[in-house]
């Protein structure tokens, strides 16, 4: 019986070798060749060419630690704060306000920003489209307190606040109906550009809205945020998991490969 | 706002067609028999059965982790049931099987319990049937389902599953620790992002409509059998549509495209 | 200790465990799948109280009496373990299904088979136009039951089956990505201190099971 | 009428009310339909109970009678009785931070380290599944290689059109193969749909003729 048959049988040698693959552009990072698409290039201008004292608004739930949406989150941040750019944060469900403050803790530059001054989060509102209707429309009809209990008519950044026209641009970070919702409630009345940042899966669907210049960026998945991650010249979590993705998207063409050769074995010792 | 909601039409004119096609077709069987296609897997189902008698181990027939009442994948868990019924009657009474179903969903359960108790009887074999082990509820969210599914595997020493119903992003577990098991395993499901792994992991497969065809298949009901007559009329008019409205479309008249998406 | 670090110790004894199916059935996963089966169920069941109490009877006490109706209904299908009654436990079984199935029936036929019918009806002006309906109108006679496939439909099946297996290709590799994300999410949660210091006690374990498995094939050999 | 029956008519009823509200804008009907699709929810929190029973008195019987393994049913019932316990004790409100803790640690931690062994399967499948034993599989196969070409940004380093390429067959592969399936399945649910509701498929809904 060959080493193949044998690993046909019993596949473990394989997950060995996925685990190692997958573990290791994580521990020591791989600067992989990663063309910047024009959704990604999009975001990054926009960004890129806003004034210091322009305020913008990131919404979106980015509650899991390592999933699509934080490393994108991470690198938007890190962009807006280093552009000195005034930061307001809604937290898309409950759990968010956990990870916005980790965020905040892995700036590169976490001393120049002040709570309430450069940045202010808004913690979690429910009610859907409608809330965010609300909040367009009027902003303090639908908040008054931020998520720490601090009265936002007496913070700096949000004192002036009146709808959403006072926000230089809308950053929406999802995977659900929330980005269409956005564009509904911000961009259509009142004109202020919004960007996506989604899960790959969601990307199809806002595509068209990109092409027409309805939305002037798209960060696509995990793949995007590696791409921010090398625009604004920070390697992070994003780009160690595009290494790792890359790789086992080159092991799976590998297994591929190698279950064929043993089936041609297999075929020329008349087995099969 | 009228009376009719534009833009749905076109879907009640199709339900129209097929229910007063279904009737017509029932009123022929009365003189001439009509056949379908038989789906190899309904075959195979037997001989996993049979398998699973010969190595005196047992079969899981799971319906997967779908409920009684989904907005997208009613018909999954329907069609799940309708086999578990089929399979408990027509196999694993007369071979005298050890059948195990593993369920995940609370109003689904006691729907369950009965056809398979039922079916037993039918089948002649009612002490097969035994009381929280052949139906089991074994966990309530769908991975928590997998791992004990991957524990029932392993522990039980099963040797061949069928699985037939709506499942999600477990399959992949579920399919392959099967494989590994050595186990038969014949599936069925509509998730289209789950077909594609069912398909390369098991060894006999009836995807999206196969299911449905199946089941009405192994009622042997000429009322059943003629639905699926109906289907291919339906179909027949969706692809005759199709070129028409493409053709129509190449000459620049863009007429049917419109009535079809606003009707 | 504080919370915290409890919490990432469990998470990485919790995910050592499940990723050790991959090595074989062994007690530590026998052991955190029934734990894990406990606690879903308990969720589910705690979630189900709050459920039942805040959507039913809290309402039907404050005076909206249409809500015993769900309550009462509910509590009817418990009678499907009466051999008696059962015929009134499988009513509101039988109307919840029959309401998916409605639900479904009328959404698939909306999404899928009506957007999918227009969106086949492109302009024959391309190949890659003409490719994409011939393909679908082979691929859809592939799913007709009707008829045998023999002779020309037979020929005409398979090339449909082709292009069916084409779609099965194309979007297992398109999911392949998701997974991705998954797994490497895992890995990091288990790479975060101090969860690491598990990672050579599961190493030590495996290996320790590995060696004296193979001790037990070669004592059993010589036997 | 035989009481028996009763259940098919009730599907009856339900599975027509719920198509007629798609088609006609009767308020009515709309009323019925949204109220019982509200009731579901209490309905089947209610039915938990049954699921929960069948859980618990299985394992209680496999450590009762000394089954294989029943020293872990104790470790289900027991885990199962403590989180019980902590759900009353915060008075089911799960957001609770002592309900999370265990709750995320043990079941979210475990629920997402499951989903992520998925990608080891797939590779062990890719391997001992996918293998070109008829042109089916080959197609299959072939495929599934082009596609990775189009998602791994490896793969325009390779070969400038692999990328190209690969989303060519994606494309392909969408217009085709995946849209027969989806109207085949529309189709097979609508007629399946259909003959549960018209009291054909009983099975579905329990009965057994």
């Amino acid at each position: 019986m060959s080493w193949l048959d044998k690993v046909t049988r019993d596949p473990r040698p394989l997950y060995i070798i996925t685990l190692i693959v997958l573990v290791f552009p994580l521990i020591n990072p791989i600067a992989l060749p990663i063309p910047i698409s024009d959704w990604t290039r999009g975001m990054y201008d926009f960004i890129e060419d806003m004034a210091p004292e322009e305020r913008i608004l990131l919404t979106g739930h980015w509650g899991y630690r390592y999933g699509e949406l934080y490393p994108q989150f991470l690198a938007v941040l890190e962009h807006c704060a280093r552009k000195g750019v005034k930061i307001v944060i809604l937290d898309g469900s409950p759990e968010t306000p956990t990870f916005t403050q980790a965020a905040f803790k892995e700036l590169s530059i976490p001393e120049r920003l002040e709570y309430g001054v450069d940045y202010i989060e808004l913690g979690y509102l429910p009610g859907g489209e409608v809330m965010i209707a609300g909040l367009c429309a009027n902003f303090y009809s639908i908040v008054q307190k931020d998520y720490f209990g601090n009265l936002l008519s007496e913070m700096e950044i949000t004192t002036d606040i009146k709808d959403i026209r006072d926000f230089a641009a809308v950053i929406v970070f999802t995977g659900s109906a929330d980005s269409q919702s956005w564009l509904n409630q911000a961009y259509a009345p009142y004109g202020v550009p919004v960007g996506h940042s989604l899960y790959a899966a969601k990307v199809v669907d806002s595509e068209a809205y990109f092409r027409a210049g309805a939305i002037f960026g798209i960060i696509n998945g995990l793949r995007g945020s590696a791409e921010y991650e090398l625009l604004i010249n920070r390697p992070g979590v994003g780009a160690s998991m595009m290494g790792s993705a890359s790789l086992v998207h080159l092991l799976v063409i590998f297994a591929l490969a190698l279950g064929a050769v043993a089936f041609l074995q297999q075929k020329m010792q008349g087995r099969a | 706002m009228g009376l009719l909601i534009s833009g749905r039409m076109l879907v009640l004119t199709l339900i129209v067609i097929f229910v007063v096609s279904m009737n017509v077709l029932l009123y022929l069987s009365r003189t001439r028999r009509f056949r379908i296609r038989k789906h190899a897997a309904i075959d195979a189902m037997g001989e996993a059965v049979s398998r699973a008698v010969e190595l005196g181990r047992p079969v899981i027939m799971s319906p997967g982790i779908g409920g009684l009442y989904s907005t997208k994948y009613a018909a999954d868990t329907a069609a799940g049931l309708a086999v578990a019924g089929y399979i408990s009657k027509e196999f694993v009474a007369p071979m005298k099987a050890e059948l195990i179903v593993p369920v995940s969903s609370g109003e689904t359960l006691p729907v369950l319990e009965n056809i398979v108790q039922q079916g037993l009887a039918a089948g002649g074999a009612p002490e097969l049937y035994k009381p929280h082990e052949t139906v089991r509820f074994v966990a309530t969210t769908q991975m928590a389902y997998a791992a004990a599914y991957v524990g029932i595997l392993y522990r039980e020493k099963v040797a061949s599953t069928i699985m037939v119903g709506l499942f999600a992003g477990e399959v992949s577990m579920l399919c392959e620790e099967g494989a590994r098991c050595g186990c038969f395993q014949v599936a069925a499901s509509t998730n289209v992002y789950q077909i594609p792994l069912m398909i390369c992991m098991v060894d006999y497969m009836m995807f999206g409509e196969d299911m449905m065809a199946a089941t009405a298949w192994i009622s042997d009901d000429p009322g059943q059998i003629t639905t699926i007559i109906s289907n291919d009329i339906l179909k027949l008019i969706g692809i005759a549509a199709a070129w028409i409205g493409a053709i129509l479309v190449t000459f620049g008249i863009d007429a049917l495209r419109t009535f079809w998406g606003t009707f | 200790m504080n919370n915290e670090t409890i919490g990432l110790l469990i998470q990485g004894f919790i995910i050592l465990a499940a990723f050790s199916i991959l090595y074989k059935d062994n007690p530590v996963f026998k052991f955190t799948e029934n734990l894990y089966v406990g606690i879903a169920l308990a969720n589910w069941v705690i979630v189900g109280m709050d459920r039942t109490y805040k959507l039913g009877i809290k309402p039907a006490m404050a005076g909206n009496l249409l809500l015993v109706i769900p309550l009462i209904l509910g509590a009817a299908s418990y009678l499907m373990y009466s051999r008696k009654y059962n015929w009134i436990g499988r009513i509101p079984l039988s109307m919840m299904a029959a309401l998916g199935l409605a639900f479904s029936a009328r959404g698939l036929m909306t999404i899928n088979f009506i957007g999918q019918i227009k969106a086949m009806m492109v302009p024959l002006t391309n190949w890659e136009n003409v490719l994409s309906i011939v393909g679908a109108t082979l691929a859809i006679l592939y799913f007709f039951y009707s008829v045998e496939q023999k002779g020309p439909m037979g020929s005409l099946t398979t090339v449909g089956r082709w292009f069916l297996m084409l779609a099965m290709g194309a979007f297992l590799s398109q999911s392949l990505f998701m997974y991705c994300t998954n797994v490497i999410g895992s890995v990091q949660n288990l790479l975060e201190p101090p969860a690491y210091m598990l990672i050579p006690v599961a190493v030590a374990l495996v290996a320790i099971d590995a060696v004296v498995s193979k001790m037990g094939i070669y004592w059993r050999s010589s036997k | 009428m035989e009481m028996r029956e009763i259940y098919v008519y009730a599907a009856f009823t339900m599975g027509v009310l719920g198509l007629l509200e798609y088609f006609f804008n009767v308020p009515f009907i709309g009323a019925i339909v949204g109220n019982f699709q509200n009731w579901i929810v209490i309905m089947s929190s209610v039915m938990l109970g049954m699921g929960a029973y069948n859980n618990l008195s299985f394992n209680i019987s496999k450590i009762k009678n000394k089954r294989r393994g029943w020293a872990y049913s104790i470790v289900c019932v027991v885990s199962f009785v403590l989180m019980m316990l902590l759900g009353l004790y915060v008075k089911l409100d799960i957001q609770r931070p002592e309900w999370f803790f265990w709750y995320n640690n043990i079941a979210t931690t475990a629920s997402s380290a499951l989903w992520a062994i998925a990608l080891f399967y797939i590779v062990s499948a890719a391997f001992r599944a996918m293998r070109p034993r008829n042109l089916d599989a080959a197609i299959l196969l072939m495929s599934a290689v082009l596609v990775i070409f189009n998602n791994a940004p490896v793969a325009g380093a390779i070969h400038p059109a692999l990328p190209a390429i690969g989303a060519w067959t994606f494309k392909l592969a969408a217009e085709t193969g995946m849209r027969a399936l989806l109207i085949g399945i529309a189709i097979g649910v609508t007629s399946l749909g259909l003959r549960v509701i018209m009291g054909r498929e009983k099975r579905a809904l329990g009965g057994f003729d």
